[in-house]
């Protein structure tokens, strides 16, 4: 009975979840492929390569869903991996470095909360504007140069596997992944962004601190993105200015083509990290497949039209079948 | 299923063939920088039109310009199981970790166009490629023969924090600097775009006026802007040098318009590369670091050169 | 009941508030006394919901004092007068749609509530307790409006409240939860509870209001005992003139068939065929949720059909748009007005003409002085209340803005008006208008379908009653032929049942 | 409004409704005082010609932000348009080529608003994912049919005078490019204001249920706002690429966020419903202005990211303030 309850459950799930079936059919057209898609090797690669975005995804989550947007993650992960390193490279022992990082995300996200909420400015092109001063700040601390790390422990962060095959990246992401679930979904702070997502005014007027409860959404998305920042640059072992580029844009792409939704109040971070899988298992199977690179760029971005339509079009039938 | 790549010498006999290679051909990696760029779509170009040569049959991975998408390339290819990976890097120190684990399972890492950081060329087996500090070297040495008695001079860079930029800026001012030629303004662009180079050029002009004798592009389509800025402005005898050597700045030095391209041959650098790639597989002992000469092609030997195909 | 010592929960005194161009409240006055329902009436825009938005700290009291349970309150916000005992059901729906309705009725107290299953149980308890059977996992936005004022209610209850102010709750309600709700109320009252209770249904207010404040024009006029208000002593207050009639006479002129509706099916709706007659007024019946929104809508082409043929005058149209419809000689007034109704951020002038583009336009191009002269001549046949007719549509009160997608209407002289809960908080003066003007309609040759959910309304003004149940049609009635309760049988859908039986 | 308007009032209308004309003010005042020959006829001719390409878009982009949309593909299709078009002048003629892009322009708009109208697409957040996946399609097919390589008009054997009118010519002393930006404002604004399309795409945008029912075709509107802005980006790519002389298949790159820059600095909310093609202009104005000041002043590359991100967060910032 339990049994067939969560597979009811799966089911509908299923049927309403467009990216899923999306990663099903690509898996599937995976099997009937020869490649080596189907090592353990690649298939750890597979998360590992989709596990930035995805923390990133994991912290915008919560800013969607509780109604808001941040374009500025790119920026954030920019800097904060800079910071991390330069730090670094003075010296710093890695754990104060790594703090400082998420410090900067943290006084970024306050700002981008402050600027939204305190003086209701539209959150979109707020952190549109945030996104490019980081990216110029980036810039200018760096003099747009990338710069290599000379702690040799820092790159084992993100470079690491456990047991040699679990990369640590993946262990990352999924505790971020974990924490905010609970988050979201077990703690009051997590329910009541549920709430000012799917209205505002009632949130208020039940008596939610809104302001700084939205405040802090954008705080918690900043942090994660400078985690974010931190792997990346472990990861790459070096700061860039020109790692985030379109980062914002894919990371938020990915979050609604799994299913949070824009408008807020809907959503949770298992569809995003569905979402994100979308994208990483077409760039995975596409490179397995040798396909073209035009032509992959032209399969993304079928991809990302066709769900978000596909999703769309499913919302206009239950409008009108109801 | 099958065995993951880094235990590589598992493979238990009667399982599928490897997918990696076939009878003939063994299965390398080009992983290019940005497909969108059109220097690295027609050294991807040549790299499928030579493999076969060396027995080589090549996957054209697309890293997009990002660092991270590289990196996620190189380890593509590591599950691909191919022989061999060449890289044109967008960062040299960020690809650095993914080569290493590509070289620890035994895979041949050739450096294409840039070349790892002096310190950390143990993560590769090989580079060729032109450097482009000595492009910049090469555009500085230009000005220095046209204008023995000192000029001014503006220089317009490509993307900023991009490899390329960042080396033939600094091959440039070593040389320059301490010359009697000064740089009176140099900005670079925020992507490789010729409108931008325009605007700048403009605007330069606009403030530096007939002050500027010459002008160092960091790339050819970026001269075609400078180019019509300077003609909108009706300056006509300032010298242009850009770096490419592609069709525009082959045109553009037929006619006239630009003094000096300083051109990298791709085809002989992904010749070279597959060369390299064969003897290190092979067994045989190469040389680590191959340079290709670059050019300094003007208006009186440009008809020594056979025109580009991109 | 024993007289009880009438102790004053609230005081409300001279309080002023003003918006541009009006003055919403000026200087009133009010005593509530604990335990008992204290009615306020008056027509729209008199400014009740705004004083209790001050109340209840959404606005700001320009002047004046307000004293609840012995305390002065001075700007306050809503939580802290919520959390003080003063809850309020808003006039509009205050829920969160995206959310359950177990986590609505608790929001913002999850942690009180011992997580997500303590609110759950605790919700379940609640609603349990006042006769509500909604599953408190259900999403808000799956409720029918009802169901969602019943939500509502109960989460006001879920506060301690000394006194909770219902600003037109029962506007959405039917007459089974209109009962349930009065029995709501009779309990909170012996609890000592106060209730600020505001409706235009006069019914309602003779019917269990103790006393009762009218108010006109951001004034009280009068408060006092219930009792010793007449029916007609209250509307001519609320008004300033005498009413004789609060419905007109039904049009008496029914001619031939105009629009014939044959088996009409979609999801929700099971073969519905019906005539509708020139010059005739006819009236759907059914409890919310079963489907007479879906009918009309249908109808009109706002929603996909799997099925149907319409007939007007008897020849075949096809209706696939609103357009259609429009060009049919159809007009909706829908249910909802400031979702479906009104683009709020745009002027009354835009709001009234946007159905009429076709007088106001000449090769694509508009005619301004056109637009003007539409707007100024619905605003004045219909007294919409409003500054002037670029004043935006957003700041006028309910019922002018009801008046202002009537016009809209108007303008085109539709053949045939759907009017679809169309005096849903509207004042007694501005209902009769409305009726009026439906009987002008009819009585020019067009024709009328009004739903409504006030019963004496559909039985009062139409010449002919459909019950619907479950998105079907039950049966036809006669209104003046038939008692209410045979109506409501019809609508509950017990003649079926007594068939099978 | 017919209140008497003197100086005061003015004043505080400006500063209440068009902070992007202060913003402008102060930008010339202080570029003019440290850079003198900021204000020399060059420049401003430069300031002029600088201008063309983006408000061309973003004249296309103020409707779709008005209509409570947006479009992000304004990226990809004006590098497709612009390889496509300038690839055509050879084989084709000046003429067709031409119109084979307007008509490519209008068609892949068209196409987006296909899409948006047949999924159901009512917000604006998905309208945002949708044009964006179809600007990564329209970069692709840029991509596929250049071969990845620059197209350049200098390059072409055939006439291409027309162009290089449109790139360089002059009116008088306005620049064939401003001229025809001149003639397109005055059309979209008598568009917006005067006809029924204009206002049932502002009725859209304001409320788009509401429009439907009260017979209002907004499956046309949308078509219209998207084909509008598809038209637009045509112009631009071909005002640019006719400028520049050549056309790279990621000349469109940064054209979106850039057009949604100049409009919502202009004062047009991305609520929609409200907003105007002359704001547009101030906005695109201040865009503009902001790169070559920067540049006259010598400012590095850095400082333009910097600065733009600080103008679009002030704007918006001190916008809302007095909304407040
Ligand atoms: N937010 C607002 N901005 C401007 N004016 C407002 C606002 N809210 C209400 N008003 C105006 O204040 C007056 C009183 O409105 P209120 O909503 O209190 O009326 P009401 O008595 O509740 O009417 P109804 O019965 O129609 O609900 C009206 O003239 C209305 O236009
Ligand atoms: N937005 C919505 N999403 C999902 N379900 C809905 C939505 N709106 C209504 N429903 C469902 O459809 C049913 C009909 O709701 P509604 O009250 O609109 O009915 P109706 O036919 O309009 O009622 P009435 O007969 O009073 O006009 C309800 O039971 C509700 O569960
Ligand atoms: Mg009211
Ligand atoms: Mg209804």
């Amino acid at each position: 009975m339990n049994n067939f309850n969560t597979f009811k459950k799966l089911l509908k799930i299923a049927t309403k979840q467009k990216a899923f079936l999306a990663v099903i059919a690509m898996l599937v057209i995976m099997l009937f492929n020869q490649t080596n898609f189907y090592t353990s090797y690649n298939l750890f690669d597979l998360m590992n390569s989709s596990s930035i975005l995805m923390i990133l995804a994991f912290g915008v989550t919560v800013v969607l869903v509780a109604g808001g947007v941040d374009l500025s993650i790119g920026g954030v992960m920019v800097v904060s991996g800079i910071v991390v390193i330069k730090l670094m490279n003075n010296n710093i022992p890695i754990w104060i470095a790594i703090l400082c990082a998420l410090l900067v995300g943290a006084v970024v996200g306050t700002i981008n909360g402050y600027l939204t909420v305190y003086q209701k400015t539209e959150p979109f092109i707020i952190t549109l504007g945030m996104g490019m001063l980081l990216t110029g700040v980036a810039q200018m601390i760096t003099d747009a140069h990338p710069i290599p790390c000379t702690n040799p422990d820092f790159s084992k962060i993100a470079n690491g596997k456990l047991f040699n095959t679990i990369p640590h990246l993946v262990i990352v992401m999924i505790i971020v992944f974990l924490v905010i679930h609970w988050v979201l979904r077990y703690t009051s702070f997590g329910r009541n962004c549920y709430a000012i997502g799917g209205d505002y005014e009632v949130a208020k007027y039940s008596g939610i601190n809104v302001r700084r409860l939205k405040m802090a959404t954008f705080v918690l998305c900043s942090v994660v993105a400078a985690l974010g920042g931190v792997m990346l640059s472990s990861m790459l072992n070096s700061g860039s200015s020109t790692y985030g580029d379109t980062t914002a844009l894919v990371v938020n792409c990915g979050v609604v083509v799994g299913g949070t939704s824009f408008a807020g109040g809907i959503g949770g971070v298992p569809q995003s990290a569905i979402g994100l899988l979308v994208f990483g298992v077409l760039q995975n199977g596409m490179n397995m497949l040798g396909i073209a690179s035009y032509i992959q760029i032209i399969c993304q971005g079928i991809v990302i039209a066709g769900i978000i339509c596909l999703d769309c079009y499913g919302r206009k039938r239950r409008r009108e079948a109801v | 299923g099958k065995t993951t790549p880094t235990e590589s010498t598992t493979d238990t006999p009667g399982e599928d063939t490897p997918v990696g290679t076939t009878d003939e051909f063994e299965k390398i990696a080009f992983i290019v920088a940005d497909m969108a760029n059109e220097s690295q779509a027609f050294a991807s170009k040549q790299f499928q039109q030579y493999a076969k040569d060396y027995n080589f049959e090549v996957v054209i991975l697309d890293a997009k310009g990002d660092a991270q998408a590289e990196t996620q390339a190189v380890k593509n290819a590591i599950a691909q199981g191919v022989k061999a990976i060449f890289v044109n890097p967008n960062d040299i120190n960020a690809i650095i970790p993914a080569l290493t684990e590509a070289k620890q399972v035994g895979i041949v890492v050739g450096m294409f166009s840039s070349d790892l950081p002096a310190d950390k060329t143990d993560a590769r087996d090989f580079f060729v490629g032109v450097n482009d500090n000595m492009a910049g070297e090469a555009a500085a040495q230009a000005f220095l023969n046209k204008f023995p008695d000192g000029a001014n001079i503006v220089e317009i860079g490509g993307q900023s924090g991009h490899d390329a930029q960042i080396k033939r800026h600094d091959g440039f001012n070593n040389i320059i600097s301490g010359t009697n030629i000064n740089v009176i303004d140099f900005k670079a662009t925020n992507t490789w775009s010729t409108a931008e180079a325009m605007a700048i050029m403009e605007d330069m002009i606009v403030k530096n006026g007939d002050e500027i004798d010459g002008v160092f592009c960091h790339w050819d389509n970026g001269a075609t802007g400078v180019i019509q800025a300077l003609m909108a402005a009706d300056m006509k005898d300032v010298f242009v040098v850009g770096v490419d050597g592609c069709r525009a700045g082959f045109n553009q030095v037929t006619s006239g318009d630009q003094s000096v391209t300083i051109m990298q041959n791709f085809t002989t650098m992904t010749q070279k590369s597959l060369e390299m790639a064969r003897k290190v597989i092979d067994g045989e002992a190469v040389e680590q670091q191959n340079f290709v000469p670059l050019d300094i092609v003007d208006i009186g030997n440009i008809d020594t050169f056979t025109a580009p195909e991109w | 009941m024993e007289k009880k010592k009438q102790e004053v929960i609230l005081s409300i005194k001279d309080v002023s508030k003003s918006f541009p161009g009006v003055k919403a409240l000026d200087q009133v006055s009010i005593d509530v006394l604990r335990g008992t329902v204290h009615g306020v009436v008056g027509e729209n825009g008199a400014g009740k919901s705004t004083l209790m938005k001050i109340l209840s700290g959404v606005f700001q009291k320009e002047s004046g004092t307000v004293i609840f349970d012995g305390e002065t309150i001075k700007n306050t916000s809503p939580i802290q007068s919520m959390k003080s005992g003063l809850s309020i059901i808003y006039q509009e729906l205050n829920l969160v749609n995206t959310m359950s309705v177990g986590e609505n009725i608790y929001l913002g107290r999850f942690r009180e509530m011992d997580g997500m299953r303590g609110t759950h149980t605790k919700a379940k308890e609640l609603l349990e307790s006042i006769g509500c059977t909604i599953d408190t996992y259900k999403l808000v936005s799956e409720l029918s409006v009802s169901e969602k004022q019943m939500v509502e209610i109960t989460k006001a209850l879920s506060f301690d409240s000394k006194l909770i102010i219902m600003d037109e709750p029962s506007s959405s309600l039917t007459a089974d939860e209109m009962k349930e709700l009065v029995n709501i109320i009779h309990h909170l009252k012996e609890q000592g509870i106060s209730i600020i209770y505001i409706s235009h249904k006069l019914d309602e207010i003779f019917d269990f209001c103790d006393i009762v404040t009218v108010m006109r024009d951001g004034h009280v006029i009068d408060t006092k005992p219930t009792s010793a208000f007449t029916r007609s002593d209250m509307i001519a207050k609320m008004v300033g003139r005498t009413i004789e009639n609060e419905y007109p006479e039904r049009p008496h002129c029914v001619g031939e068939t105009l629009l014939e509706v044959r088996s009409l099916n979609t999801n929700k709706l099971h073969d519905i065929s019906f005539e509708l007659k020139k010059g005739e007024i006819l009236g759907l019946v059914g409890l919310v949720g079963a489907g007479r929104t879906e009918i009309v809508r249908a109808i009109f082409g706002a929603d996909k059909v799997k099925g149907q043929q319409l007939f007007i005058d008897g020849k075949l149209v096809k209706i696939n748009k609103p357009i259609d419809a429009k060009n049919a000689g159809m007009a909706l007034v829908p249910e909802d007005r400031k979702l479906q109704g009104l683009v709020l951020p745009f002027s009354v002038e835009a709001n009234i003409s946007m159905a009429s583009f076709e007088k106001m336009t000449k090769f694509g191009f508009l005619k301004r002085s056109t637009e003007k002269e539409i707007a100024e001549r619905q605003v004045k046949a219909l007294g919409v209340k409003t500054p002037s007719i670029k004043t935006k549509v957003k700041s006028l009160s309910g019922g002018n803005q009801q008046k202002c997608i009537v016009g809209r209407w108007l303008e085109n002289n539709p053949r045939i008006l759907i009017l679809d809960e169309p005096t849903r908080g509207i004042d007694v003066g501005a209902k009769y208008e409305i009726y009026v003007l439906m009987k002008q309609i009819a009585e020019s040759g067009g024709s009328v379908i009004l739903i409504s959910s006030e019963l004496p309304e559909v039985l009062n003004m139409s010449n002919r009653v459909l019950t619907i149940n479950e998105g079907r049609i039950t049966g036809e009635f006669n209104p003046q032929a038939v008692t209410p309760d045979q109506i409501m049988e019809k609508a509950l859908g017990l003649g079926k049942e007594e068939l099978k039986s | 409004m017919s209140e008497q308007l003197n100086g005061k009032k003015i004043i505080q209308i400006i500063f209440s409704e068009y902070l992007v004309l202060v913003g402008i003010a102060m930008l010339v005042l202080v570029t003019a005082i440290l850079e003198p020959k900021f204000l020399s006829p060059q420049n401003l001719n430069n300031v002029m010609r600088q201008f063309g390409p983006l408000i061309m878009v973003a004249l296309g982009m103020t409707f779709v932000i008005i209509g409570g949309f947006i479009d992000l593909s304004v990226a990809g299709m004006l590098s497709l348009i612009a390889v496509v078009t300038i690839s055509l002048i050879e084989p084709l003629g000046q003429v067709p080529a031409l119109l084979i892009g307007l008509c490519l322009g209008a068609f892949c708009g068209y196409l987006n608003s296909v899409l948006v109208v047949i999924s159901g697409a009512m917000t604006q957040a998905e309208a945002l994912f949708i044009t964006y996946g179809m600007s990564v399609v329209y970069g692709g097919l840029a991509l596929i049919f250049s071969g990845g390589s620059t197209k350049q008009m200098s390059g072409i054997k055939a006439d291409t005078s027309l162009f290089k009118e449109i790139g360089s010519g002059n009116i008088g002393i306005l620049s064939v490019s401003f001229v025809m930006f001149l003639g397109i404002l005055v059309l979209l604004y008598v568009f917006q204001n005067k006809t029924f399309m204009g206002r049932a795409i502002c009725l859209t945008g304001g409320n788009k249920t509401a429009a439907k029912l009260a017979g209002i075709p907004i499956n046309r509107s949308i078509a219209f706002i998207y084909t509008i802005s598809g038209f637009m980006t045509a112009l631009g790519a071909i005002v640019l690429f006719s400028r520049v002389t050549t056309a790279s298949p990621v000349i469109g790159k940064g054209y979106e966020t850039n057009a949604i820059l100049a409009v919502v600095v202009g004062g047009t909310t991305l609520v929609g419903g409200k907003g105007s093609v002359l704001r547009t202009v101030l906005g695109t104005l201040l865009v503009i202005l902001m790169s070559n000041c920067l540049n006259l002043l010598g400012v590095s590359v850095y400082m333009q990211y910097i600065m733009k991100g600080a103008i679009l967060i002030l704007a918006i910032w001190l916008d809302n303030r007095k909304q407040l």
